[in-house]
């Protein structure tokens, strides 16, 4: 019977006492970040975005020497990277950040975020530190194809562009081995013809030129 | 009192009787309507105070408009009755839970001129029909052909019909005290303070102080069972979301599960006026005839219930959930025990005084 | 026709209704709420006719308690062993016999109500409340049936626990792993 | 008279009554939105948290329901293995209209690290159900999430209601019609056949 009774007041001092505790926190103050109103790159103290925070992966193409290491060393295949040599008949001359001489394009350099999964390799992969984890998360969206994002700076008819130009510069050396060789078996009997042949194709790749400046 | 009824003559003075009625029966369910808006946005906003967080913001100023956003969802989500329901039983049981604590809430005097009926047994009129959300539960719980559903219901019956035991047992103290089951001649009994109060012996003069352990440890007990009786936290094993999906009203979607929702907060509302009528005054004023108006009384009856809710919402937020043996045992072997041996000490203060 | 004629035709109406489907559908959870609202009718004929206590304790007693023990029952029988509770084929001659058993009580009844010479008094005064009366009545008139049915109930209660009591020890081998009450904690102790 | 023709006929682009109702019931429907308590893999953990004290998802009147048929919407909240696919799709169709979806992290959004070799992966949870707004992360952050919810409200609040009905009904007379002329082609080409 004593037991009884006992088990009672204890059971309700008890709840007294929680009640008590939820009582004070009632009026405490909140520890709430209000999100869209105080974004977490701008709120200083201690709730600051987290310098090894696991956000979207930006990559800085001046940087990019397009070794593909870091698609090597992705876990789970997300990146793809395909280079273009950059022709020498090509006008445009690309420099690397340090100024060096840039030898490829990067035609395509595309992230699927949708099966990134952040692990961050890539950054440690990067002889040249061009890709990053940057402080951008705010980037879901409403179509699942959004999220294959495209790094190149070129679209797709920059890059058919390159490409052909590539192509005629093989094209170029190729003939211009052949009519090396000929040269070298007629090399003393008709000197004319070769001349006439490299003054054609200067025509062509001022044309080029200006195709590329009106695509531009 | 006998000028309960003065909004009704008064009303009917100018219209027919009929349409004085309906326009009486108005007011309860304006009051329920608005009452339930309120005490939502009271339940989101207390829970996350207590737990150190904001709650709603983002709907109006400090999101006061979240209740009536949430009103305009529900009214355009689509209304899905099962394959395998009961269908006519399944659409029914919404209404009847709701009518049970509609009916209720005819009976509450509002003040002392104005209460919707005028009953003389109110009191036993309330403990009648709020069985009738037992019925509505298990309508529900059946009819949904759900297992989940169904014993969220045999367990929702199980506790409510238990838990009626004590309460009518608290019920019928402070009745066989006040000599009445008039919720309106308890309320007028204890004007003059809150020292004439029930919970604190009743409007007996000096001599009843043997009697305040008694009727303190009733309102104790009669608190716990009316937190047993609406289903809520600690005792809402009902719908315990870790054992049953939600319990009686799992597959209600749209309007009907609205009406579950707003019939529970209702319920809440009702049993919090008992507790205000039949322990903590009523309507009456708790400072004397400071403040004592008719108008002011409509004033002193809402403050007194809403506190009740608000006790009812700050214990939800702090207690875990019984289980349903611990349930039962605090039911039939503390409950009816402490509030029989309170009813017999109460009753010796109603012959004596 | 008077207010109160309405309201007395709209109880009727709503209790010759429930209590058809209580007798006609095939589904016993259907009858059984359909007795709710038969039950809640005649509580509204109780109150039409001034004894509201009589009319309250219908609905406490009846639709809170016994028809919620109905119900209960019938959902633990029918979805626990799994057998659908449903009147079967009632058949011609079922119905006849129905019938002419329910035309001649209706006949035997009415031609008592016609018969009998009812004692028309008018109210002098509408009462406070029936509550004292009958209270009276109970505790002077009628004590030694109040008292006997109290005896009555007190035993059937004694007998509920005992039954309860009885099964869990016979069955507190097979029963404990399953359900272990506060009752069968005690008992091991 | 722009107003009164509006008025007149208020189905069309510039309905003024039935437009600003429409406003009000996307607004309802864009500001409460309960979702279901469920939680697949390690991105519910983080949904923990954007449910808890310091990120409370509250703010934007987002509640709990554990019943598919109060809730609004789903997150689809880690890997969705092939067997809980089923599962999913249950819950899914369960919830009632209007619904939405959210698909969060990189698993649910195209199987995540199990893309390539996952043999009893889902490769992205919209096989299954349609996703509404797709959070990448692995998992994602707490205020990723919240951004994806205020995503889901703008999508939402700039649904049609009425209009809607109308474009059903024209689609479905052009399925009709399509139906019918596959049909026709069927029974033509049957009869060559014979």
């Amino acid at each position: 019977m004593i037991n009884y009774l006992k088990n009672i007041i204890k059971g309700f001092s008890t709840i007294l006492v929680g009640m008590k505790v939820t009582f004070i926190n009632l009026f405490r103050p909140n520890v709430t970040v209000q999100y869209p109103n105080v974004h977490p790159l701008v709120r200083a103290g201690s709730d600051k975005m987290p310098d090894n925070a696991r956000n979207k992966l930006n990559v800085i193409i001046p940087k990019c020497t397009g070794c593909k290491s870091c698609e090597k060393a992705c876990p789970v295949n997300c990146i793809t990277i395909e280079t273009t040599k950059v022709a020498s008949i090509d006008t445009e001359k690309p420099l690397m950040e340090d100024g060096k001489k840039r030898v490829f394009w990067l035609s395509q350099f595309d992230i699927d975020f949708a099966k990134c999964c952040f692990c961050g390799l890539c950054t440690i992969a990067c002889p040249t530190s061009a890709i990053v984890h940057s402080t951008d998360f705010e980037y879901s969206c409403y179509d699942r194809n959004e999220l294959l994002v495209h790094f190149s700076p070129f679209n797709k008819e920059q890059v058919a562009e390159k490409k052909r130009i590539l192509a005629e510069e093989v094209k170029q050396k190729a003939e211009k081995a052949l009519a090396d060789k000929q040269a070298a078996e007629k090399a003393a009997q008709e000197q004319n013809i070769t001349d006439s042949k490299i003054k054609s194709s200067d025509d062509q790749t001022s044309a080029n030129q200006n195709i590329q400046n009106n695509s531009n | 009192m006998e000028n309960h009824q003065f909004l009704f003559n008064f009303i009917s003075e100018y219209t027919g009787d009929i349409l004085a009625g309906v326009l009486i029966a108005i007011i309860p369910l304006a009051l329920l309507l608005v009452y339930a808006l309120v005490a939502i946005y009271g339940e989101l906003k207390i829970a996350s105070f207590i737990q150190l967080k904001l709650g709603p913001m983002r709907t109006g100023k400090w999101g006061l408009l979240q209740p009536v956003a949430e009103v305009f969802k529900l009214l355009q989500k689509e209304d899905i009755t099962p394959d395998g329901a009961d269908k006519p039983l399944f659409n029914l049981a919404p209404f009847i839970i709701f009518l049970g604590c509609y009916a209720a809430l005819s009976v509450l005097p509002l003040s002392s001129h104005f209460a919707p009926s005028g009953l003389n047994i109110g009191l036993f009129f309330i403990i009648a029909i709020s069985s009738l959300a037992v019925l509505g539960i298990v309508m529900g719980g059946w009819a949904s052909n759900n297992k989940y559903s169904l014993i969220g219901a045999m367990r929702s019956v199980s506790q409510i019909i238990s838990y009626e035991i004590p309460a009518a047992m608290c019920i019928l103290g402070v009745a066989s005290m006040a000599h009445s089951l008039d919720m309106n001649v308890i309320s007028a009994q204890q004007q003059g303070g809150f020292w004439n109060w029930y919970v604190l012996g009743g409007p007996a003069g000096i001599s009843k102080i043997w009697l305040i352990p008694f009727t303190v440890v009733m309102f104790i007990v009669y608190f716990v069972t009316s937190l047993a009786e609406t289903n809520r936290t600690p005792f809402d094993v009902p719908e315990g979301e870790s054992e049953l999906v939600a319990g009686y009203h799992t597959e209600y979607s749209g309007m009907k599960f609205a009406f579950f929702y707003l019939a529970e907060y209702g319920n809440m509302f009702v049993v919090s006026a008992i507790m205000t009528v039949i322990f903590f005054g009523g309507w009456s004023s708790p400072f004397g005839d400071f403040l004592n108006s008719p108008i002011w009384q409509i004033f002193w009856f809402i403050a007194k219930s809403m506190f009740f809710v608000g006790l009812q919402i700050w214990l939800r937020w702090t207690l875990p959930r019984t289980r349903v043996d611990q349930l039962m045992y605090l039911c039939w072997k503390i409950l009816l025990p402490l509030s029989m041996v309170c009813f017999l000490a109460m009753a010796l203060g109603g012959m004596l005084y | 026709m008077n207010l109160e004629a309405v309201i007395f035709y709209l109880f009727a109406l709503i209790i010759v209704a429930s209590g058809g489907l209580v007798v006609l559908s095939k589904n016993i959870m259907h009858a059984a709420f359909a007795l709710m609202f038969t039950l809640f009718g005649l509580a509204g004929f109780y109150a039409m006719l001034l004894s509201d206590f009589l009319a309250v304790s219908q609905i406490m007693i009846y639709v809170g308690g016994i028809l919620v023990l109905i119900i209960f029952g019938v959902m633990l029988t029918s979805k626990i062993t799994g057998v659908e509770l449903k009147t079967g084929p009632i058949g011609k001659v079922n119905y006849l016999f129905g019938a002419a058993i329910s035309v001649i009580i209706a006949c035997g009844l009415s031609l008592l109500f016609t018969n009998s010479k009812w004692i028309e008094k008018p109210v002098d005064k509408i009462p406070d409340s029936s509550i004292n009366a009958i209270g009276y009545s109970l505790l002077t008139e009628y004590i030694l049936v109040f008292e006997v049915a109290a005896v009555l109930l007190l035993i059937a209660l004694i007998g509920a626990a005992l039954i309860a009591h009885k099964d869990q020890i016979i069955d507190s081998d097979a029963s404990s792993n399953e359900i272990s009450t506060n009752n069968d904690i005690k008992i091991k102790e | 008279m722009g107003l009164l023709n509006a008025l007149d006929n208020p189905i069309n682009a510039d309905g003024i009554i039935l437009g600003k109702v429409e406003d009000l019931f996307n607004w309802g429907r864009a500001k409460s939105n309960w979702f279901l308590q469920f939680g697949l893999a390690c991105c519910a953990i983080e949904f923990m948290a954007v449910n808890a004290s310091h990120f409370d998802l509250m703010r934007f009147g987002n509640i709990p329901r554990s019943s598919p048929r109060q809730a609004d919407y789903i997150v689809i909240s880690g890997t969705v293995t092939l067997k809980m696919a089923e599962r999913i799709k249950i819950l899914f169709e369960q919830i009632p209209e209007p619904r939405y979806a959210i698909s969060m992290g990189s698993c649910a959004n195209s199987g995540g690290p199990y893309w390539q070799h996952g043999y009893n992966v889902l490769k992205g949870i919209d096989r299954v159900i349609p996703i509404d707004v797709y959070i990448p992360g692995c998992p994602p952050r707490p205020e990723a999430f919240e951004q994806a919810v205020l995503k889901l409200q703008e999508k939402i609040s700039m649904e049609e209601i009425f209009k809607k009905r109308e474009r059903v009904a024209q689609e479905d007379k052009m399925l009709e019609s399509m139906l019918k002329a596959e049909e026709n082609n069927f029974i033509e080409n049957v009869n060559k056949h014979i």
